[in-house]
């Protein structure tokens, strides 16, 4: 971790079923993760709102990772086959704006993905150490 | 049916930007910003767009009225008028013209303005007038 | 906010979270937020006297929302909610923190970032719980009556256990008879036992129970409606009926493999696959005495790239098939060549040894050098390549039997499109979960047994009759079901019935409806499973979730966004 | 070529194929949209400058559903029409489609890749223009330079609403650009990038590129470039373009099997 003494903020929407599970999972592994990360439950990552993440954004949140079942593993079906093409088309509107489209973060963490969760998490968090503070805020 | 595109201009402030009520059945139903007017081309500010919205709302007063043990009763306008003109004639005894203060608007013609202020000037007496489209 | 009096409990959970979590320090932090009223920690809010705890404070304090901060919502919220209550609160006025696995688990060595992250989640949820609302969980009838879909060993088995509890059991069958795949079979491993004495009472039963409508033979035509109000619509005697149903269970079985270009099959006499010779094997037996030798080749058409799965009993019919033959005829040669045996479990095993010791034999071959039929019209030898002494052999062969896979029934999308239930691998119906819902769909009310879903043998076509008539029976014995109040709701006025959300839910819970002349969006709450898909499409937010809605978590990003 | 339109226009009314035909007027030397109805005189149409008839025809309709309206459009007119019928706002069935297509000027003033109605009445079709200099100089820059170019842009924003109140497609009752709990009332300029973005993300399936928001937007912010930049990102998704077919769902609605991402780019 690059130690450039700029701690993020980061926003996750995990989803009941998969993600947040995975993340329990993470807990009760006693898997360590930095503390930058905040998690906000929704039922099913479908749930999640583009404008919910431009708000985060836009409210100064560094990082934003949405996190839903593996395609095909949707409690709802295919609820999560929304997210996907929500959030690739957000991270192309975000790059076409100049925000990095690396600080959204779309990935899938099934209920026993306790590792996958943190890999995820310290992956996320290190990178956008490294592309700074969010760029919209800031001057 | 018929749907009409009246020119007119914002009555809003002094810049004069012009844009068509679109009429459909004698009720205004929206606004589209006359693009060929040298002034406002095409674009209008916030104020511009809901313009016309006060036109056919229901809070909209449409009669005089006098309030009356806490409650507004309509009233004829000469009773209204009547009223108003003892009143100030009252006030401006008791407390003097400078106790007024007379607000104009921008959805007055000039001629209604200027009479405004010959009133404040000329009968009350005092300089508190202005207007609130002074952009 | 009309006056919102917040009661917040943070939990020790022993040295789980208090071990690194300042407790004492988020408590004096939460009694700062907003509208908080009562705020305490606990050693394990989760006891006996951490629940006492927070029944007497909603009383003694007034308070008309609950915050825990604790462990995980996914195994705790239920119990808090009750104690809610319990103390005449409703259950939906509370909002779960996890400072647990999301934070002291995970931040053992950084005790005052755990604390800092700590008091932000809590911040989070106490911004959260002011906006949300009482609600009342939507109660549904459900009728006592069920439809199953499929009059095979698995849909008559459901069929019984449900008339004999005395649910009105529709059995919907295609074909003109009762029984299904079993029907067709000569003898049943691993008793050897014959077919027909095992099928033939149960559809006797199933004819005579007069608690089941046997509408036969009968197409499926349409299936609207949710759980506990299903319209099946069945064509039956040249017209229409429809069904008034609580429940619907699939049993619609699957069909053999007929494998058309495959060693000949079709364009050869005597190259046949089991069933053909389960069939002939009903008829008579004379034709065995003069056979010189039978060869069997297994995994036919499956375990390849186009057809990955292994249809798991299809090994135990060919190894009962061989035996008969050989116990009827001791000087023919029967051979069984596999790619590897599936003989699971005691019997199984049991009967893979009695046909070998009975003479027959069980050789190994690869795809990538098959057997080869040599014979004109109808087979006369078979030369194969033995891998274990890698040489080849030619045998006396004058039937081929060809092992093949059930394959998924032909009109499965069909009856998935109507049902709304989602297909898996090889088109059999995908279940809504592999171990913990193997019998249930996603979509409530609407269940499934036998080789609907997977290729299973009679024992486990019986097995999951019963499960899936228990499950069935759930719902229609309390004659009521309860939805969580987490579902959908339109702000009429806001919607402009632009039908955006109705394509994007994926259980069809919303349709576009006329009240007194203003065209919007519904959703039916018995069929809605609060996912929330649909108000993430709406733009302008005329649709929301229950205990989701944007304000409340808008204000969770604005505290976040704020506190830092 | 305003001839012809004239000569298709007066068919229609006088042998009753269409009760009412919406076009342009110059009446007293502007141009307004203007409904002719028979026995009209044809002589004040003009055909430039465009106006947006997408709302206008759904305004009329909310009036008479049963009105047979014929409605002279250009491309974008012809697309934005689809794309409101695909969402219930108007029918057209009772729409008769005069396709106009535009010359290489009038493609040129909104910067328009598709100048050309699906089937074109008058006019012929020409090439679009497929970027200008203003979006070439925007996708050139890097993130930080884009990001100091938008940034710059649209701290001009009166938060006037034009640019939502002339879009065809921005159909909502309720904007959520007016709820406080997404833009705080009396912030000028907005909050930067939550109202534009929001808006470019609810009109990145929707959006025909007609130009009205920039046209309709005082402060002269490139949203042109902005939405010429979200449409190609779009259809670099997806293989669907707004207001093509009536009956083509918008891909951020279905599942992966309906609608999927392009190969290789998710």
């Amino acid at each position: 971790m690059i130690d450039n003494g700029f701690e993020p903020k980061i926003l996750a929407f995990c989803c009941n079923w998969c993600s947040y599970a995975g993340a329990d999972l993470a807990g009760v592994s006693r898997l360590q993760m930095p503390p930058n990360l905040r998690v906000i439950r929704v039922m099913c990552s479908g749930r999640v709102s583009v404008e919910w993440v431009i708000k985060a954004f836009s409210s100064g949140m560094d990082g934003v990772m949405v996190l839903g079942c593996h395609i095909g593993d949707c409690h709802y079906i295919d609820g999560n086959h929304r997210t996907k093409k929500r959030f690739v088309l957000l991270g192309k509107l975000l790059g076409a704006l100049g925000i990095e489209p690396d600080r959204l973060c779309l990935d899938w963490v099934s209920a026993s993905e306790g590792q996958k969760f943190q890999d995820v998490v310290t992956k996320f968090t290190s990178r956008v150490k490294e592309l700074g503070p969010n760029p919209i805020v800031a001057a | 049916m018929n749907c009409d595109f009246v020119l007119t201009t914002c009555p809003y402030c002094g810049c004069g930007c012009n844009f068509y009520l679109q009429v459909i059945d004698g009720k205004v139903v929206g606004v589209v910003p006359c693009k060929t007017h040298h002034v406002s081309r095409g674009t209008l500010c916030i104020k511009g767009w809901s313009a016309h919205q006060f036109v056919h709302n229901e809070n909209r007063i449409t009669e005089p009225l006098i309030k009356k043990d806490g409650k507004f009763e309509k009233v004829s306008w000469d009773e209204a008028l009547d009223y108003t003109v003892r009143r100030m004639l009252e006030i401006k005894e008791k407390s003097g013209p400078d106790s007024f203060g007379f607000l104009s608007s921008a959805k007055c013609t000039n001629e209604e303005n200027y009479l405004l202020m010959k009133i404040s000037r000329g009968v009350m007496g005092t300089n508190n007038v202005d207007h609130c489209a002074r952009l | 906010m009309a006056d919102v009096r917040v009661g917040v409990f943070i939990c020790h959970c022993g040295t789980n979270i208090g071990g690194v979590v300042d407790v004492p320090s988020v408590v004096e932090y939460a009694r700062a937020l907003p509208n908080v009223i009562y705020a305490e920690n606990n050693l394990y809010t989760c006891s006996e006297g951490g629940l006492a705890s927070i029944r007497e404070k909603i009383a003694e304090h007034n308070l008309n929302r609950v915050v825990v901060a604790a462990c995980t919502p996914r195994t705790h919220e239920p119990l808090f909610k009750n104690t809610c209550e319990d103390a005449g609160l409703n259950r939906y006025l509370f909002e779960f923190v996890n400072i647990r696995e999301h934070c002291s688990w995970i931040h053992m060595h950084a005790k005052d970032d755990a604390t800092e992250k700590a008091k932000q989640l809590v911040a989070m949820g106490v911004a959260k719980v002011q906006w949300l609302q009482p609600q009342q969980e939507y109660e549904g009838d459900v009728l006592k009556a069920s439809a199953v879909i499929g009059g095979g060993i698995a849909g008559m088995t459901s069929a019984l256990s449900l008339a004999n509890q005395g649910y009105e059991v529709h059995l919907i069958e295609r074909e003109k008879e009762l029984g299904g795949l079993v029907k067709s079979v000569n003898r049943l491993f691993p008793t050897n036992v014959d077919a027909d004495k095992v099928i033939t009472p149960i559809i006797e039963k199933a004819k005579a129970n007069k608690n089941i409508r046997l509408h036969m033979p009968a197409e499926l035509k349409d299936v609207k409606g949710f759980i506990g109000d299903f319209d099946v619509t069945i064509y039956e005697n040249g017209a229409d009926n429809v069904i008034k149903v609580g429940t619907i269970i699939v049993a619609t079985g699957a069909q053999e493999l007929k494998p058309d270009g495959f060693y000949n099959y079709g364009k050869m006499d005597n190259v046949v696959t089991q069933l053909d010779l389960e069939g002939k094997l009903k008829q008579d037996k004379k034709w065995i005495d003069d056979l010189a030798g039978v060869t069997m080749i297994n995994c036919v058409g499956c375990r390849i790239p186009e057809r990955t799965y292994c249809s798991r009993f299809c090994c135990i019919t060919a190894i009962k098939n061989a035996w008969i033959l050989r116990e009827a005829n001791p000087k023919a040669k029967v051979v069984v060549l596999h790619r590897d045996l599936m003989a699971y479990g005691v019997e199984f095993e049991e009967y893979y040894r009695k046909a070998m010791e009975a003479g027959v034999l069980f050789l190994r071959y690869n795809l990538d050098k098959p057997p080869q039929i040599i014979g004109k019209e109808k087979p006369e030898k078979i030369k194969i390549h033995d891998e274990l002494t890698d040489s080849h052999l030619e045998l006396p062969c004058d039937m081929v039997v060809l092992t093949t896979p059930l394959v998924s029934a032909r009109d499965n999308e069909a009856v998935s499109k109507m049902l709304k239930v989602p297909l898996g691998d090889g088109m059999f119906f995908l279940e809504a979960h592999l171990k913990l819902r193997p019998v249930e769909f996603a979509t409530d009310g609407v269940y499934v047994a036998g080789s609907a879903r997977w290729p299973v043998d009679i024992t486990e076509s019986i097995s999951q009759g019963y499960a899936a008539a228990a499950k069935a029976a759930i719902p229609m014995s309390s004659g009521k079901i309860k939805v969580e109040a987490i579902t959908s709701f339109v702000n009429i006025g806001e919607c402009i019935a632009c039908g955006t959300c109705v394509l994007a839910c994926p259980f069809n819970a919303i349709s576009v409806v006329d009240t007194d002349g203003k065209m919007h969006a519904q959703v039916n709450e018995a069929m809605c499973k609060g996912c929330g898909t649909c108000v993430a499409t709406c733009p302008s937010g005329a649709i929301q979730q229950k205990g989701c809605t944007d304000q409340q978590i808008l204000c969770m990003i604005e505290t976040l966004a704020g506190g830092l | 070529m305003i001839d012809k339109v004239r000569q298709i226009i007066s068919d229609l009314l006088d042998r009753g194929e269409a009760d009412a035909v919406l076009a342009l007027a110059n009446e007293h030397g502007n141009v307004q949209p203007y409904l002719y109805k028979k026995g009209d005189s044809l002589d004040n149409l003009v055909l430039w400058p465009k106006y947006s008839m997408g709302p206008i025809v759904q305004s009329i309709q909310n009036a008479d559903p049963a009105l047979k309206l014929a409605v002279v459009v250009r491309g974008c007119d012809d697309r934005a029409l689809v794309e409101l019928a695909k969402r219930n706002q108007i029918s057209l069935f009772n729409v008769r489609i005069i396709g106009l297509a535009c010359t290489e000027a009038e493609a040129k003033e909104c910067a328009c890749a598709h100048p050309y109605p699906r089937s074109i009445d008058v006019g012929d079709k020409i090439d679009g223009i497929v970027s200008s200099d203003e979006l070439a100089e925007v996708s050139g820059k890097d993130y930080g330079g884009r990001l100091q170019f938008w940034k710059d842009a649209f701290a001009r924003c009166i938060k006037c609403y034009g640019c939502r109140n002339g879009c065809p497609l921005c159909i909502c009752e309720d904007c959520v650009l007016e709820d406080d709990a997404w833009v705080k009332a009396g912030e000028i300029p907005p909050p930067f990038p939550i109202f534009h973005l929001i808006r470019a993300y609810h009109l990145s399936d929707k959006c025909v590129e007609c130009g009205e928001c920039q046209s309709s937007c005082p402060m002269d912010i490139p949203l042109t470039s902005l939405y010429a930049m979200i449409r190609e990102e779009f259809s670099g998704l997806f293989d669907y373009m707004p207001g093509a077919d009536e009956d083509r769902k918008s891909p951020l609605v279905t599942s992966l099997e309906e609608e999927p991402i392009r190969e290789g780019t998710a």
